[in-house]
């Protein structure tokens, strides 16, 4: 898959002149009459770690489901590395390198640990059985997950989120989507897992991170978008936009 | 087990329960017993002497599941055990097995199988749908026992069979002998009556194997002496029951005969929606392979006129079938719907006769003799066995026309068996 | 399994009509894992039939090649509809599929220069000369070769993508599997198979016609054999075939009426009882020990 | 309930409105039959669709149970020798009784669970009714014959079967009925509010269970009753439910999921195709054709539909 991009001249060109790798360009999703996002624009950088952050509502999963392509945008465009993934389906994002996890994990309950991770590997690489096993043997290292033939239903919270991230990460993606990852564990879970992210980002993958925990933010990210009513209304760094009264006062509305 | 799981258990248990419940009453009085041997009980009480003999074997594929072949083992179990009672043949008891064709082809190949490798059967009859004929002869042909079948009208079974199987003895007319013997029948009519008219003719037939075959072996056949138009319809029994666009047409088409090749589940529609559409042809006639029991109460029945075998009303003119309609109901105390019982009766009783003029049960010999029969069955005719346009041993080639009067089939047709005179015409739907 | 050989014809031809609905059986199970439900096997086994018998007595194949045409055209078939029909998966699908027997039935019927029309057409003679021991080694090698394509299904990466779609297509998809591209193989691959069982099927019984050829119980039967003998698996649908298959033969001898109502029974009260089936049951139990 | 915005509304109304009108001056007769065969198939498919909408499960035994009331009355009109019409009442009732118990002993259980375990056991159930039918009372069919069955009216030239549109009185009173209790009855709003979201519905106290409960029964009573009227039009046989099992489910999927006033409208379109097709004298056969046409041409649309969207 990879091979593909590399013959479309306009696309390399596009890669060296500019550090997005992905770009919104003022997308819009209606579901009925709700406009889940209205013209949110913005670019992510190559090997930043960029933050979304909003109230619940806000559509900031809307926002990764549009950009993983489970759902087409209402309108607007998508650009990865430069070239037109609007209309691309799911499956062929993914080959090009944009992974990700899911708000509420979605383990494949037919599957063990070891398995799980290899689905990536298998369909977003297009690696053979075997390349696809020591592959992922080597992410559960990495990621700190052992016993990989346990069944989905004997594992931890952390592990089935650590196996949400391998999975992602087993299709070696250039950009990881990362939705609230951090929801549910406790104080050391967390800690271990901002490593994680940590040592992921110094592999060169770009990571997009929504969170709640504001913590999680502070620390790992250098630029966070603000989504509120499906409306960007800041970006910049947390510090930053954690002043910003419009951000605030979308936080404050949530509290009523 | 949680407490749900136990009560779906419960509930799993009392279902099952109710239904092996329904199924006994009326699996008791409607079909054989469950065990498919019968006869050689009754034998054995009233002739001790052919009891510690060993039985001819007569081995029998019928559709149980369905009316006409759950009559037709009726009626079988019944000339079984008459002929029992009598000493059986050449000394020895009947015993017939029956297995179940399902209506399936492959079902009714295994269960040849199964009577010619299992049981071990000297004779193979019964049949009913042709499909399941033409699946089973393949089988047929590996074993080429003597089987005498009294199903089956498609002549396309007929060159499955092919001309050289001697061993092969059809007792049911093929589609064209029907429609050859309607044909005589008609002129025979037309003569004695000559206010009836019945050169313009307008057939309604279902899109099936059995509509459509009939319809195609009749406009072969017909151009000589008919002029034949035909539409063909949905039957109820698949799924249709609007009749009144074909009603239409062959309104608009003035026949002299109107014709309806269906099922049993067309007749009342049929009736009912010409009545609808105002449609009273000068003749009304139903070609179905059996009609409903309360088709006669209707008084939409009146001299509606139809295609068949058999009927109850024969019983004044043929004594054979007197008795056969008497020990019937003695029998199972309910009247046979469909003209498969007395053909299944005739079926027992023709290899019962051949075998004894036989003497023996080798193949040869019991050809030769079956190729002798003359049998007064209770259909009225009495069958012979000569060639047809394929094979060399068909049996009964005319059928019969009938009429609905006063609520009972009566024989029209031929005159030698004919239990009523004509209702002509056909009298208008108004106050009916 | 060459048990039968030694047991006479009578069981042979059980055997081998066990053997056809085992095929059967096992192929839609092959789809069901990857959580579509076909209602459409019969359509499909027609398919199959008729491409044989039509073959085989027009263009004079011979009767084994005119088998592989079957299941070719069975394959066609399969995947102009799931080309069209799986983007839509789930309920859609399962009815289209349940039309499917009809508009194949109705298309026969309506073509009488073609297909014999409603009478159907009559081959001149059965496959090997109605030797029903070559007939059954037939059947078996079908089988055998249907059991290793389940197994193959269940061994290689084909594994992964039905059993990730199975339970989550979003997951599938974000992992990048063309989730569009498995259904349609895998409804292509069970489909061929079901043609291919198809054709013999008529090569065996020397004729095909729309209503015993597109029955329903072909769809029927081996729906409630995998249901019994369990889902999702090679050996559910095999031990379902086994077992369905000689029970009711044994059922039909001794109750002869009604004896389909077993069918129907079981499918309902292994729903709700255990829908795992019987190997799943012995495969619970088997790990509850361990 | 209605899935359409008023706009769509009128591009389906006013094509089908001059479909009907250059029908009826060339082919007068389609055009009543049709009315009357889509009344049929609504009164059939509406409660199918009612089950659908709400309890969210394909009733594949829909038909049989069709069936059962059917021979409720067959066997009310020999026993008591009166009019069959007169068994819609008790058909109903025994109907309704009968999805409690069918209710509480087999759905409750797939409620949830996978669309495949739901498809499989209305599939069971509708083989277990079909097979019991035939143990009880044989594969013959049975039909009875009353006089106003056959009446007829003559306008012009024309002479047609006024009793047919005893089923578009009962499509209407039915849909009518269904709407009003949906819409207008407590019982109802709880049976809406648990079709959209059952989640949310048990959130703010409603029995969810018992909803379904009663909602299954009152399709199956619908389904008895129709029955009953089916009969005394129809030849009734222990197989007779499948097709229309399958006609139901296409009206309910091309209507839209839950939409009843679709079903009416779909049933018009197709009952007025399958009466048009099976009037011309070449292609009558091909009639069957139309229903299946129709689901995969849904289908598609739905398809499309979904990759724009």
């Amino acid at each position: 898959m990879r091979s593909i991009e590399h013959q479309d001249p306009t696309m390399t060109n596009q890669m060296a002149g500019e550090m997005a790798v992905l770009e919104i360009d003022s997308l819009v999703r209606r579901f009925g009459g709700l406009a889940a996002l209205r013209q949110v624009s913005f670019a992510v950088n190559a090997h930043e770690v960029l933050g979304i952050i909003g109230p619940n509502g806000a559509g900031k999963t809307t926002l990764i489901n549009v950009i993983g392509g489970i759902y087409p945008p209402t309108s607007g465009r998508i650009l990865f590395q430069g070239r037109d993934i609007t209309e691309l389906p799911a499956h062929l994002r993914c080959r090009l390198g944009i992974a990700r996890t899911f708000q509420i994990v979605r383990p494949v309950q037919g599957l063990n640990l070891l398995q799980n991770i290899m689905v990536g590997s298998l369909f977003g690489r297009g690696a053979s059985l075997k390349e696809a096993r020591s592959q992922s043997l080597g992410i559960c290292q990495f990621m700190g997950l052992s016993r990989v033939d346990r069944a989905i239903a004997k594992l931890t919270v952390l592990e089935i989120k650590k196996m949400e991230i391998a999975r992602a990460l087993s299709t070696q993606p250039r950009i990881l989507l990362l939705d609230e990852v951090m929801a549910g564990l406790n104080v050391d879970e967390t800690r271990e897992m901002i490593d994680l992210v940590r040592q992921v980002c110094a592999q060169g993958v770009t990571v997009c991170i929504i969170e709640h925990v504001m913590s999680v933010i502070r620390e790992l990210t250098e630029r966070v978008i603000v989504l509120d009513h499906g409306e960007k209304i800041a970006q910049g760094p947390y510090e930053e936009v954690s002043r910003d009264p419009r951000v605030i006062g979308a936080y404050l509305g949530e509290e009523e | 087990m949680t407490g749900k799981r136990m009560r779906a258990v419960c509930v799993g248990c009392i279902l099952l329960a109710a239904l092996i419940s329904a199924c006994a009453p009326a699996a008791a009085p409607g079909t054989p017993p469950a065990t498919p041997t019968v006869g050689t009980t009754p034998a054995a009480a009233a002739q001790p002497a052919a009891a510690v003999k060993k039985p001819i074997k007569l081995g029998a594929v019928i559709p149980l599941g369905d009316i006409t072949g759950a009559q037709s083992a009726k009626a079988m179990k019944l000339a079984v055990k008459e002929i029992n009672a009598k000493g059986g043949v050449l000394g020895r008891p009947l015993e017939l097995i029956v297995v179940d064709d399902e209506m399936k082809p492959d079902k009714g190949a295994a269960a040849l199988d199964k009577l010619a490798t299992v049981d071990k059967v000297d004779v193979f009859i019964g049949g009913m749908a042709s499909g399941v004929l033409l699946g089973q002869a393949p089988t047929l042909k590996k074993y080429a026992k003597v089987t005498v079948w009294t199903g089956a009208a498609s002549s396309k079974c007929e060159e499955a069979i092919g001309a050289d199987a001697d061993w092969f003895f059809h007792i049911h007319p093929w589609d064209y002998n029907q429609g050859a013997s309607y044909e005589e029948g008609w002129t025979a009519i037309t003569k004695r009556y000559p206010q009836i008219k019945v050169e313009n003719q307008f057939w309604a037939y279902e899109e099936g194997a059995f509509g459509a075959g009939t319809f195609k072996a009749s406009q072969d056949l017909y151009n000589q002496w008919a002029k034949i138009q035909g539409q063909s319809f949905k039957s109820a029994a698949v799924g249709g029951g609007d009749y009144r666009a074909v009603l239409r047409q062959a309104k608009e088409a003035k026949p002299d005969v109107f014709i309806w090749v269906g099922y049993e589940p067309d007749a009342m529609g049929f009736v009912q929606q010409a009545k609808e559409i105002g449609f009273a042809p000068p003749i009304f006639l139903g070609s179905p392979p059996g009609w409903p029991v309360a088709f006669g109460k209707s008084p939409l029945s009146e001299a509606v006129w139809l295609y068949g075998m058999w009927a109850p009303a024969i019983k004044e003119v043929s004594d054979v079938s007197k008795g056969f309609l008497d020990a019937y109901v003695k029998e199972y105390g309910e009247e046979p719907a469909t003209y498969f019982s007395p053909l299944g009766y005739a079926n027992v009783y023709i290899v019962a006769e051949a075998i004894r003029r036989a003497g023996t049960i080798d193949k040869p010999a019991l050809i030769t003799a079956l190729e002798k029969t003359e049998y007064k069955s209770p259909t009225g005719d009495v069958v012979t066995f000569t060639p047809s346009k394929i094979i060399k041993h068909q049996g009964i080639k005319k059928q019969k026309i009938l009429q609905y009067q006063h609520g009972q089939q009566q024989v029209i047709w031929p005159f030698e068996v004919a239990t009523a005179k004509p209702a002509y015409p056909f009298p208008s739907w108004e106050g009916r | 399994m060459a048990f039968p050989l030694y047991a006479g014809v009578y069981l042979q031809h059980t055997a081998t009509i066990i053997l056809t609905y085992l095929c059967l059986a096992l192929s839609w199970d092959m789809l069901v894992r990857t959580g579509q439900i076909s209602f459409g096997v019969a359509g499909f086994f027609g398919i199959g039939a008729y491409s044989a018998a039509l073959t085989a007595l027009n263009l004079k194949l011979d009767p084994l090649l005119s088998i592989a045409v079957g299941g070719l055209a069975a394959m066609a078939a399969a995947l102009v509809l799931g080309l069209t029909t799986l983007q839509l998966r789930g309920m859609y699908f399962a009815i289209t599929t349940l039309a499917l027997t009809e508009i194949f039935r109705v298309i026969v019927r309506n073509l009488p220069g073609l297909t014999g029309g409603p009478e159907g057409t009559v081959l001149p003679s059965a496959i090997f000369d109605g030797d029903p021991t070559k007939t059954y080694w037939l059947l078996l090698a079908i089988a055998l070769v249907t059991i290793a394509i389940s197994e193959a299904f269940q061994r290689t990466r084909v594994y992964f993508a039905i059993t990730s779609i199975r339970h989550d297509e979003m997951v599938a998809r974000s992992s990048g599997l063309d989730i569009f591209k498995y259904a349609v193989f895998v409804f292509a691959v069970t489909s061929a198979i079901q043609g291919i069982v198809g054709a013999s099927f008529a090569q065996q019984y020397a004729f095909v016609s729309p209503e015993g050829t597109f029955d329903i119980d072909f769809t029927l039967l081996p729906i409630a054999m995998c249901l019994l003998g369990g889902m999702h698996s090679t050996l559910g649908p095999i031990i379902g075939a086994l077992v369905l298959g000689s029970v009711a033969e044994y059922l039909k001898l001794q109750l002869p009426y009604g004896h389909l109502l077993v069918y129907g029974a079981v499918i309902t009260l292994v729903i709700l009882l255990m829908p795992q089936g019987v190997a799943g049951k012995m495969k619970e139990q088997f790990v509850r020990e361990q | 309930m209605s899935a359409l915005p008023r706009s769509r509304r009128y591009q389906i109304a006013v094509p089908l409105a001059l479909f009907i009108v250059v029908l009826a001056w060339w082919h007068p007769y389609a055009v009543i039959e049709g009315v009357q065969r889509a009344g049929l198939y609504a009164a059939i498919a509406l409660p199918m669709a009612l089950i659908l909408g709400i309890v969210g499960i394909v009733n594949l035994a829909h038909g049989d149970f069709l069936m059962l009331g059917a021979y409720l009355a067959y066997w009310f009109a020999v026993h008591t020798q009166g009019d069959p019409l007169v068994a819609i009442l008790p058909a109903a009732l025994g109907l309704f009784l009968l999805g409690a118990v069918v209710y509480r002993a087999t759905i409750k259980h797939v409620i949830g669970s996978s669309e495949l375990s739901q498809l499989l056991l209305t599939f069971g159930l509708a083989i277990v009714l079909q097979q019991t039918a035939t143990l009880l009372w044989t594969s013959q069919p049975v039909s009875i014959n009353t006089e106003y069955t056959s009446t007829s009216a003559t306008i012009g030239s024309l002479t047609f079967g006024t009793y047919g549109f005893v089923y578009v009185a009962a499509a209407v009173i039915e849909f009518a009925g269904l709407t009003f209790f949906l819409q207008r009855t407590r019982l109802g709003q709880a049976a809406s509010a648990s079709g959209q979201n059952p989640v949310g519905a048990r959130i703010v106290g409603i029995n969810v269970d018992r909803v379904y409960l009663i909602v299954f029964s009152i399709s199956l009573a619908l389904a008895g009753a129709v029955g009953v009227l089916f009969l005394t039009r129809h030849a009734v046989f222990p197989l007779v439910g499948g097709g229309l099992t399958f006609k139901s489910f296409c009206l309910a999927a091309m209507a839209g999921l839950g939409n009843l006033r679709g079903i009416l409208w779909c049933s018009l379109i197709l009952g007025l195709a399958e009466s048009l097709v099976s009037t011309s004298k070449e292609y009558a056969g091909w009639a069957d054709l139309i229903f299946f046409v129709a689901i995969v041409a849904v289908i598609l649309v739905q398809s499309h539909r979904r990759q724009v969207t």
